[in-house]
């Protein structure tokens, strides 16, 4: 079985474009255009120049010398938190902007939901000079003001979405609205592995520049490129993709995606895709969504903007049904908890997505010699005032 | 045969409602599809409200929302088209997004369709190319046709192939745009509306998105065989309640038709 | 002429160690190990591979394309924003929590302005599980809010600082007094090229990492180690103390360091130490420092946390007399313009006290192929609502 | 003779004062240190205030902060005490940190204590060997002794160092900390007081830091030849004024003396 997507678009059962006609141009000139575009040699120079040299890249991987003894295993954190704008969705931005001036487009939209990919858009935006819309959920913005500012202060225009949860979910119709208005001078910067073909594909390439370094990173460290464990957060599914994506076919490297629990699964208020969720239609692709009987789309909770969605990328889906990732999920508090934890145990404030993933050693026992590695998809700093309030620090 | 194909054989111009089922109130669908038929409209379109509307602008969003917090179900909808052909004989088309239906199951829902004489479908996020490869056979087998759109983006090739795939009329949205968020034709309209009916295209074409008054409509049927109000239908329901429907038609067609 | 500190702790007629008998002890037995520890090969080991897996360097040097072409010359960024915790500050705080270790220090305190040498220590503390105690101006506590939430959750206390303008200057006063009460257990990790001997050069040669990479990378990029100019901000001057240090000795590198002029060099607001200041001893140290006819020390001003200071380190004094380097003044307006600018330019946020580096442009002009490189001390993160309040964004 | 060698040889424990030159009020220098002298104390320490004590206390810093917004410099103070010695006999030793003393000059700072009737000074950040190199000539030349602080982390080879330098007495700090800070001595302290006895030092000793009250002078001066007072005072004057300086020192040194 194979892991990676197919030709028609699809992984395994998950996948395709399910597109308003409005968008058929501008999706079926990406699809016919994005894999040679990237594998231009002008482009890959262009690309890597910027992750080294505006990025930071490569992003350390870092031995938790004090959280692998807490829990009696080998833990690495992979530090996309260190990254320029503080979370792995820049690698996909830089990417995304480089191929929408081979595209000839003039204006960027993007949806966001902790920021962090707003905040990335806006970035590479001012860097090319571009035009920039944000779109983003009115509770989102309050929660992630932060990024807020940072976007405004970037020059990009961020545009509230008002209906539905207000979220995340509701500021990607507003994104795809605008693009149906727009086709002609804007791209798109979906901002995970999720909408339609080629943007899972797309995004996790981009990604996948993670796992590529865990490979040389760990054989330098480790003497061996695999690790036992990688384990990422999951919102859409792009850190996860990125940190998988080297190792997806290969079966011996234990893949775990950590999905938000929110108040409790079965509490109502959770965002815990792949255990509630059903296969559906979200934004454009086939995969799994929390859905009513009805098929209307759940408005799902989780206290971390960035993964208050209530689908996952049509990779992840097909990485759920097929087995090939275990799945779990951590509720907010363990999240926090987790989170505060290694602020003060390696002293690097996590965001609070990548704070669940670093929860489930609490649920999951590992072996003393399992070299894990965790992606540390972003920092922290946005999250300031929630963790603030919620240990009244 | 169809009603749909049945109506566009007439040689007057089409003038196709649409609506969103549930809206104002949850008991409305069959009295403003009534309403409709009584004063002179030639074809519905009966939304199915949906979540996440992302092709469909805010007032059609917000009138699904208001819908669903009505209680509409894909169910309810049923039940209340139950016995709709006893007294409504033109064209009637559900417009919906695919994930309600592929839940509800696509074979059944077209046998509900069937059952209770849909005409055809309107599916904004199923494309032709899945549509060909996965569902045309349980839609034909249901006498369902299902509507595809161009756009002014949509390149003549794949124009040609919405035309040769097409069973009814082809949904020509008048510009790049969600719904409502036209306000009138301008020259760009007016020359892709005439590029396109110099195509002469096997399916006739029914303008859809922006029109909302006589003016626009008789713009857009100039060369088009009809053409579909959403938006501003749905704004009047919301200012001024289902009672005036006539009022809305007459500014419509004009005072004299 | 040496710009490099003397056997007694000189620079030039700067430096030395005029402290109380109460840090006598502690000062002397840093005196004398400082060189030792820091050239052992098991620390430079440990040092270097903390600055490799957890702050991130080598930082890149970032050619910034379009902030070049609007000033018609070709400019560098050294992207100490992208350390882990967003500025230069935690090379120097890696290196003496090493050093504390070894000294069997197990309390570290410190003092900070902008919040970025107080969030870098507690960092450090908590990565090695040191109880750390941090003080700060009640004044900087409020306007650089983000990093004390930063401190707390990294386990820190944070201290305020309520005597004179409750800015850097009496954090620093309160610190010393903590170590003259707690002189056995305590280690004083001190965040700038001040204080008394040997803190200053200990600090410097823990940033010097700044300009070693500089030297190589711009080999890479330029095909010499050697760029026309290299621009600092002066807080207290350890930024520039790193990105200088290895051009001291080669004047074909002209340094240029730059002051906060406050709202205006004669404005009586202002921290331009270089120009307003005088020959005296602060904290420990002789060196240039703003101070009435009497010998009391003045209350400086900056929009900056991190510029606030009335002293400069005295390497830096040593740099203004001798004119090895110039000096330049900017003021509050021109370096927010000159930070906004930045972020909508480049995509990158400077933290207030680099704007100030920033803002030169406008005063200097330079060559078309004149190459400078400007240290990007830090990110603005820490700064965003003096941002936004400014612009009224 | 200077005064305090003088004092040095009587063989009674001496109890010395400091206070902050300026406070409470700019015009209170000369009353307090008659006052002192009038009450039985036997060496004064008057605090010339800085922006930036960075070896003081709260008690000490509060009132330099007051002294110096009370309009305190050293032009003023020295203009205070010009005619001190028309009245005042005790030794009298200035007390103030470095950089006030830097600018005004060192040698016309010392020249105009020579001329005032200073006898030595007390620069708690003028490090030894800094003085031994660039002052001790110029203190020596006008008469003034330059006193040295040990504490109990000094070390035994530099405390005979010190005791080597040191010309008057050494200033005894009794416990790490800064001014104010402590309360009462323990073990520690009786045990530091022992092993500097121990020590049969050139210099006799006075110890400085938490002396308050009878009590503590007593341990203080059990070894030691004397005490000095500093945040205690200070907080007396803040609280009484300066009217009741008798009563202050009548409890240091127990009702009867
Ligand atoms: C730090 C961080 N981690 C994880 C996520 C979740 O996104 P994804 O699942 O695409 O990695 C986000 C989204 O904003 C994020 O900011
Ligand atoms: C980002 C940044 N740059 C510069 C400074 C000034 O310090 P220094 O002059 O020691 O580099 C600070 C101090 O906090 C800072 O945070």
């Amino acid at each position: 079985m194979s892991y990676h997507i197919n030709d028609n678009g699809y992984y395994g059962d998950f996948g395709g474009a399910f597109i308003p006609e409005m968008l058929h141009p501008n999706i079926e000139k990406l699809r016919q255009n994005y894999l040679q575009i990237m594998s231009d040699s002008e482009f890959q120079k262009e690309f890597k120049q910027l992750l080294r040299d505006y990025v930071g890249r490569p992003s350390p991987l870092y031995y938790a010398s004090r959280l692998s003894k807490k829990y009696n295993t080998k833990i690495y954190l992979k530090r996309e938190d260190l990254n320029h704008t503080g979370a792995h969705k820049i690698n996909n931005t830089v990417g995304q902007i480089l191929l929408a001036q081979r595209l000839g487009k003039t204006r960027i939209i993007a949806e966001t939901g902790a920021g962090q990919h707003g905040v990335a858009t806006a970035t590479v935006c001012a860097l090319m000079g571009i035009e920039c819309i944000i779109y983003m959920g009115e509770i989102d913005i309050k929660r992630q003001a932060p990024n807020v500012a940072r976007m405004k202060m970037l020059g990009a225009k961020v545009i509230p979405a008002m209906s539905g949860s207000r979220t995340l979910k509701d500021a990607t119709n507003e994104a795809m609205r605008d693009w149906i208005n727009n086709p002609l001078d804007t791209h798109y910067i979906v901002g995970s592995v999720v909408g339609p073909h080629p943007y899972p594909d797309m995004v996790a390439r981009f990604q996948s520049i993670v796992s590529e370094e865990i490979q040389w990173q760990l054989k330098d460290q480790e003497g061996t490129t695999k690790p036992d464990y990688v384990i990422a957060c999951v919102g859409g599914g792009s850190n996860a993709a990125g940190a998988f994506y080297h190792y997806l076919e290969d079966t011996s490297v234990q893949l775990i995606a950590v999905e938000a629990a929110g108040k409790g699964i079965h509490s109502g208020e959770s965002a815990a895709t792949s255990i509630l969720g059903k296969e559906g239609i979200i934004h454009g692709s086939k995969t799994l969504l929390m859905q009513t009987k009805d098929g209307q789309i759940t408005e799902p909770y989780s206290i971390s903007a960035g993964l208050d969605y209530p689908g996952v990328g049509p990779m992840h889906a097909h990485l759920y049904k097929s087995g090939r990732a275990e799945f779990m999920s951590i509720t907010d508090d363990e999240a926090m908890k987790a989170g505060l934890a290694l602020s003060q145990l390696e002293g690097i404030i996590p965001a609070i997505e990548t704070s669940h993933s670093l929860a489930i050693f609490d649920h999951k026992k590992f072996k003393n010699d399992d070299i894990i590695v965790i992606n540390l998809s972003g920092r922290g700093d946005k999250d300031l005032q929630n963790y603030i309030d919620y240990f009244k620090l | 045969m169809n009603r749909i194909k049945q109506q566009l054989l007439t040689d007057k111009k089409l003038l196709s409602i649409y609506f969103t089922a549930g809206y104002p109130n949850l008991e409305d669908t069959v009295s403003i599809i009534k309403s409709l038929e009584r004063h002179g409209v030639d074809m519905i379109e009966i939304g199915m409200p949906f979540s996440d509307p992302l092709a469909d602008g805010p007032t059609i969003q917000d009138s699904s929302t208001k819908a669903l917090q009505n209680g509409m179900t894909t169910e309810i909808l049923f039940e209340q088209l139950q016995a709709i052909r006893q007294s409504v004989s033109i064209p009637l088309i559900i417009m919906g997004y695919f994930n309600p239906i592929l839940q509800y199951g696509v074979e059944a829902f077209c046998e509900k369709c069937q059952n209770i004489g849909i005409d055809g479908l309107i599916i904004p996020d199923l494309p032709m190319d899945i549509y060909e490869s996965d569902y045309r056979q349980i839609f034909e087998a249901h006498g369902l046709i299902n509507v595809f759109l161009i756009t002014p983006q949509t390149s003549e090739e794949r124009i040609q192939y919405i035309d040769a795939n097409s069973k009814g009329f082809i949904y020509m949205v008048s510009s790049a745009s969600t719904t409502g968020v036209q306000v009138g034709f301008g020259d760009e309209q007016t020359s892709y509306f005439k590029r396109i009916a110099d195509m002469n295209l096997n399916n006739p074409q029914i303008v859809g998105f922006g029109i909302s008054n006589n003016m626009t409509f008789k713009q857009a049927t100039n060369q088009a065989k009809g053409a579909i109000i959403g938006s501003a239908f749905v704004k009047h329901l919301t200012t001024e309640g289902i009672d005036s429907i006539d009022k809305f038609i007459n500014t419509i067609l004009g005072e004299c038709h």
